[in-house]
């Protein structure tokens, strides 16, 4: 009767099994966004014209500017996890906080994007955007959806990497066990793959 | 049987004490098998809150004009009724209640890779489940849309659609958990020697099951975002009058819909396969093929939703290339009936009520099925797409086929969960009243839909009358049925002795383990030499 | 990580990585600001696509793992590139 | 089953005899297999099960079969829809238009039924339109039915081929009467359906110049409109208000938000026909009733009004 262990916490930990576990994970959330392309794709094909004319609204130098603070923090992620395997320490923990500074630097941009267009009378339920013409009513408002929705998988992704940064701190993350940074860096990764495909479907084609 | 309880030192699953003691035991668990139980009960109320709505319904029905409700009433009824036993009952169903319980002990090992995000997910369930019935009492009044939303009238109506939609989504991703959860284990948990041509075939449609969640579960997540953002910001995606395409929300919805047709049948489907040999005491008939055909149904169920979309006004190319596909995902099924059928051949077959769902099963799944071909085909489902007769395809296929599964389920593996046994007699006299109520509540909606009864009818011209009173009729006698089974069944949770561990003589590992199975399933992971149809 | 041997990439490789995003970047810009007509949308997502690609194989280490990784990922996309085909039966010959 | 009365009723009913035909075989030899195995192969009369791991040659031939069955039946399918694609060029062309919960049709020369009337053995093509939700028009003795989506038109076409009156009913399901959004079709012998027609069109022209009942003209745009669907003459409550004693009564209404009592008089009843959602009546829902700027001319707004101060 000496054995009223509750299995799962006496499970043996299984680093695999979480890292099978995030890449199931980010298949959904990349089937998340992919619904959202075919509406894009579907409304994009069907209204060409007006497609064009709205997405010169949206300032490329501002699109380009967040594409590349995403990629620089997808890159510092990465060199974490090598630093960790590398048992440097004080370098992972350098290089989170600098992709929670990108991310926040990116968060801030979009602030600054939305609050334009905002003071433009364009938000969502505005009466601007509501007597639009169809086309760039669709537009915007899969601009302001899509965009919103990978806002929030920022916010989230940025809440994991604190989440792990701390443990790093504490040791809890350390070089024998990382999962839990590799799934986060994984996150932040995907994050950055959606933004590659937002940036030229909203600001570049025409 | 006496000796087992000194034989197995370890306390039982229902038994052990943990942390906390009583309910709170099994609210703060993370043992797959308390977690079955959880979803076992709550989806029984679920489900028998759905069946009350489907009798009064069926009352309304009973002949023209009203007679118990006004037609906004059946509307949000209907809408309810359709939630509950989709989205409540079925989609998670035998995966969610049978898969936990046993995929762990089916394949060896002592939980799933993930307790406790297994238990977040139980979470998820009920808090999807009580959002959807907020919203009967909140805002306007209970949805009347449809379990398919659909756009633009789902905009449009004044009733409480977000908060139904809210949790709808939120139980989307109770399932997408689950399905994680599941092929994690399946890839990582396997006890030694058991390859993946070792599985049981339950396992395997398990795994197809839980790449459907993740995979179609997502669009419909997003779509319901979308319905909700045209609500409540007023950016318009659906609505026609701001430019929006209400056909492109029916690909969006139907894009998730009708892979989850196949989420609710293929575990189904495997419960069958379990039963079958173990009372037929012969080993599968053609594994192999019985696995490939789950995979080629979880991969073509992907592309095929378009026909429920035959009248919408697509294309009529598209509309062909749907028909086409459809009628490809036919095959798979076949193959799985025909190595059912062959499994029985020259068995030596042990006449016991599991068997008997089985049986039931099969030929209801059949009828439910080949209507499935009607609709499936171009011109007659453009003569009775959306009237009774679609009616009658899905209850015959999701009832009968998900529903039978469910409850033959039940009495196969109930003596290995309770270590009860119940009255076998009884539980045959419930089973035939429930199949003759069964098929006299749903066949006639065949005929009524041939003659051209529209679906979602409150009301009804006098021609269709006849065979609305015979439907009634049977709903009167399947609840009769369905309350013996029941009745038996919690009846011989209170009988005194124990079943024995091995009541069928079943072949597979959760048979070799004490009823009920310990906390940790095994004192010792087994090792695995043989196939899992192994008789001799 | 007791299985799988980790391979571990070196803060060089990444910074290369890096290099090549942003120069890839920088030539969807460019390609997308000269007239291209419907070439312009074929570009941009062919170097989108090419991006996409490099991040998962060096940012998310797939083309390190084990092969089960790249034919689950395969697999999803092309279920999903299948799903839009077939979306586009319809809008295609309306 | 149902006879039939179209063009299109041998293709669909062949497709329906091909595929039941083909399912009742299956279905009655496999339930008789599992019977039959059950019985002679039950632990009675077979103690010992003989073990059978499978074999190929059968597991391909019970591939190979249905799929070969299955592509006929696509077959049958297509061939029985595919002359439902493109209507003849010489059909006649009617507008049907469903609305919450309605049938209007609207005929080449200008005349508005709520039933729909049709030639027999020619060719017609409905032009479908919706102004608010989906619904869908379905006649099954001619084997048709198509959705109409708003901001979309969908087309339909077929050749009534017996005399007589068929159901026409709304299969989408559009709210509250979607029940009850139920019409008929009469399919009249030509010379008959030519004499109607024309009739008909005198008829619109004769109202215009001589006299007639007051409000006869109204009440026949209320019932062809699909007012009373909404709107009980009877004094009883639907989705909208009655119309029974509605001209010169006092009402409450909530315009922006802010409730004031109005006077029911041309100006405003007018205004709630043409934008419905100005002042919206205390008690009921905002956005239910569609504009009808579109489909109601000044002119006939006013013969409603002469209507409406009938009912008393
Ligand atoms: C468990 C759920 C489930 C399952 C498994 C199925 C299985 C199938 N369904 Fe069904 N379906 C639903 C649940 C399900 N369906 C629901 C809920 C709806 C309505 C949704 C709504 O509108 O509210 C619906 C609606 C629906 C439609 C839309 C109808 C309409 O609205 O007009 C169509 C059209 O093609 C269809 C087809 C099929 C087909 C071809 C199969 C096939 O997979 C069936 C395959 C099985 C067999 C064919 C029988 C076994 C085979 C043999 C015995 C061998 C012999 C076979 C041959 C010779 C081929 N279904
Ligand atoms: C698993 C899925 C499932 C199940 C099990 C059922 C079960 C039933 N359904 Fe179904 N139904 C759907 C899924 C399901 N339904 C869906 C998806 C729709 C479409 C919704 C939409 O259009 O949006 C639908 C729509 C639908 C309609 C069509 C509405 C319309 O189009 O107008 C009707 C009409 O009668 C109906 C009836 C019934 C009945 C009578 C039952 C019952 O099962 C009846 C059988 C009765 C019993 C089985 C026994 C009851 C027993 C007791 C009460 C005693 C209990 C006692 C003890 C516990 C001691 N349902
Ligand atoms: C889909 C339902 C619907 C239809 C069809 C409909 N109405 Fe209405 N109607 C309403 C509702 C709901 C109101 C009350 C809310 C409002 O004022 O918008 C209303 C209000 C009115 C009023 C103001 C009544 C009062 O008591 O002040 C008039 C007049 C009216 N409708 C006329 C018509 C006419 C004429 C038609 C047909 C050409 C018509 N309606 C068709 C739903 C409908
Ligand atoms: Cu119109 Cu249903
Ligand atoms: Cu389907």
């Amino acid at each position: 009767m000496e054995t009223t262990i509750n299995p799962s916490v006496d499970l043996h930990r299984d680093d695999t099994a979480s890292k099978i576990g995030m890449w199931l994970f980010i298949f959904t959330e990349i089937l998340l966004f992919g619904g959202l392309f075919i509406v894009y794709s579907v409304y994009r094909f069907r209204n060409p014209v007006a497609f064009h004319l709205a997405h010169q609204e949206l300032s490329v130098t501002m699109g380009f500017i967040n594409t590349v603070i995403l990629l620089i923090s997808s890159a510092t992620v990465a060199i974490a996890i090598t630093a960790m395997q590398k048992h440097n320490k004080k370098l992972t923990m350098i290089m989170l906080g600098l992709t929670l500074l990108l991310a926040l630097v990116f968060m801030i941009n979009k602030y600054f994007e939305w609050g334009a267009k905002f003071e433009h009378g364009m938000y969502p339920g505005s009466e601007l955007m509501a007597n639009l013409g169809h086309g760039d009513m669709l537009f915007f408002s899969l601009y302001f959806f899509m965009t919103g929705l990978h806002g929030v998988h920022i916010i989230i992704g940025m809440v994991l990497l604190t989440i792990t940064l701390i443990k790093v701190k504490s040791g809890a993350v350390n070089a024998g066990k990382y999962q839990l940074l590799e799934n986060s860096g994984l996150y932040w990764h995907l994050v950055d793959l959606i933004w590659i495909f937002l940036f030229p479907l909203f600001y570049l084609i025409h | 049987m006496a000796e087992q309880t000194i034989h197995h030192q370890e306390p039982n699953y229902l038994e052990y004490q943990g942390k906390y003691k009583g309910l709170a035991g099994w609210l703060t668990t993370t043992d797959h098998k308390r977690i079955g139980l959880l979803y076992f009960y709550s989806m029984m109320t679920f489900f028998l809150s759905g069946v009350v709505m489907g009798l009064l319904m069926k009352y309304e029905l009973i002949a023209p004009g009203e007679q118990i409700m006004g037609a906004q009433t059946y509307n949000g009824l209907f809408t309810l009724h359709g939630l509950t036993m989709i989205f409540l009952f079925v989609i998670p169903g035998v995966a969610a209640v049978y898969g936990n319980f046993f995929l762990p002990i089916l394949i060896g090992a002592k939980d799933v890779a993930f307790p406790r995000l297994n238990l977040a997910s139980w979470y998820l369930y009920i808090i999807g489940a009580i959002v959807v019935l907020i919203s009967q009492f909140m805002g306007d009044g209970p949805p009347d849309t449809g379990w398919t939303f659909y756009a633009p009238y789902s905009l449009k109506t004044n009733t409480n659609v977000v908060a139904a939609v809210t949790g709808a989504f939120i139980l989307g991703f109770s399932s997408i958990l689950t399905g994680l959860n599941f092929i994690v284990t399946m890839h990582r948990m396997r006890a030694p020697g058991m390859g993946w041509m070792r599985m049981p075939l339950f396992c395997w449609t398990l795994y197809g099951t839980g790449w459907i969640q993740l995979l179609a579960t997502p669009i419909i997540g997003i779509t319901f975002l979308m319905v909700m953002a045209e609500r409540l910001l007023g950016i318009g995606f659906f609505d026609p009058t701001i430019g929006g395409d209400p056909i492109l929300y029916q690909h969006l919805f139907w894009i998730y819909s009708h892979p989850a047709v196949y989420i609710m049948i293929l575990p189904a489907m495997g419960v069958i396969t379990e039963i079958i040999p173990t009372f037929a005491r012969k080993t599968i008939f053609g594994y192999t093929a019985i696995i490939i055909s789950s995979m080629a149904i979880a991969f073509v169920g992907y592309f095929v939703w378009g026909h429920h979309m035959f009248t919408s006004g697509m294309s009529s190319t598209s509309r062909w290339v749907f028909s086409l596909l459809t009628f490809l995902v036919a095959i798979p099924s076949a193959i799985k009936v025909f190595n059912w059928t062959a499994t029985m051949y020259k068995g030596s077959i042990n006449i016991q009520p599991p068997f008997l769902w089985a049986i039931a099963f099969i030929f209801v799944f059949m009828i439910g099925g080949f209507s499935g071909l009607v609709v499936g085909s171009l011109a007659t489902d453009i003569h009775v797409h959306d009237t009774a007769f679609v009616v009658a395809h899905f209850h015959y296929i999701v009832f009968g086929g998900t529903g039978f599964a469910f409850f033959g389920a039940l009495h196969y593996w109930y003596p290995k969960m309770f270590a009860k046994m119940y009255n076998i007699r009884v539980a045959n006299i419930g089973l035939l009243i429930f199949f003759i109520g069964f098929n006299l509540l749903y066949f006639p909606m065949f005929y009524l839909g041939l003659m051209g009864m529209p679906r979602r009818y409150y009301d009804y011209i006098p021609m269709f009358e006849p065979a609305n009173l015979l439907s009634t009729i049977g709903s009167w006698i399947m609840a009769i049925g369905l309350t013996v089974i029941l009745v038996n069944l919690s009846r011989a949770r209170k009988m005194t002795g124990k079943a024995v561990d091995d009541p069928w003589d079943g072949k597979t590992l959760e048979w070799q383990i004490q009823s009920p199975p310990t906390v940790e399933n095994f004192e010792e992971i087994p090792t695995v030499t043989t196939g899992p149809y192994d008789y001799k | 990580m007791s299985e799988e041997k980790t391979h571990v990439v070196s803060i060089k490789t990444h910074l290369l990585v890096l290099f090549t995003l942003i120069i890839l970047t920088v030539i969807t810009v460019l390609i997308t600001s000269i007239e291209l007509g419907p070439y312009n949308t074929a570009a941009a997502l062919v170097i989108a696509t090419a991006k996409a690609l490099v991040v998962l194989l060096y940012f998310m280490h797939l083309r390190f793992d084990e092969p089960i990784y790249r034919i689950m990922f395969g697999l999803v996309i092309a279920i999903f590139v299948a799903v839009i085909i077939v979306t586009f039966f319809d809008y295609l010959y309306r | 089953m149902y006879s039939g009365a179209s063009n299109f009723v041998s293709g669909t009913d062949d497709a329906f005899v091909v595929i039941i035909g083909i399912s009742v075989i299956f279905l009655v030899g496999i339930t008789a297999a599992m019977l039959w195995f059950t019985y002679r192969y039950s632990k009675k009369r077979n103690p010992v099960a003989t073990q059978i791991h499978g074999s190929n040659t059968l597991e391909i031939i019970w591939t190979v079969i249905p799929t070969i069955l299955v592509l006929g039946m696509f077959y049958y399918g297509w061939a029985g829809y595919q002359p439902m694609i493109k209507a003849p060029d010489d059909a006649m062309n009617i507008k049907a238009t469903a609305r919450m919960w309605s049938w209007l049709f609207e005929y080449e020369n200008g005349i508005k039924t709520d039933t729909l009337y049709i030639p027999k053995d020619k060719a017609v093509t409905l032009d479908m339109v919706s102004p608010d939700v989906i619904h869908s028009l379905y006649i099954p003795a001619f084997r048709v039915k198509e959705d109409i989506v708003p901001g979309k038109e969908n087309k339909m076409w077929f050749i009534g081929t017996k005399e007589g009156s068929y159901e026409l009913f709304c299969t989408e399901y559009c709210g509250l009467s979607h029940s009850y959004m139920f019409t008929e079709v009469k399919v009249m012998p030509v010379d008959e359906f030519n004499a109607w027609y024309t009739r008909m069109a005198d008829n619109a022209v004769q109202d215009s110049t001589k006299p007639v009942v007051p409000g006869a003209k109204g009440k026949q745009l209320v019932q062809v409109n699909g007012c009373i669907a909404c709107h009980s003459l009877d004094g009883s409550k639907l989705i909208g208000p009655t119309f029974r004693g509605v001209y010169g009564h006092n009402v409450v209404v909530v315009t922006d938000g802010k409730e004031r009592e109005i006077t029911v008089d041309d100006e405003y009843i007018k205004r709630s026909i043409y934008e419905p959602n100005a002042d919206v009546v205390k008690g009921y829902i905002q956005g239910q009733m569609i504009s009808y700027k579109e489909q109601l001319s000044d002119d006939e707004v006013a013969e409603i009004i002469e209507y409406l101060k009938t009912l008393k």
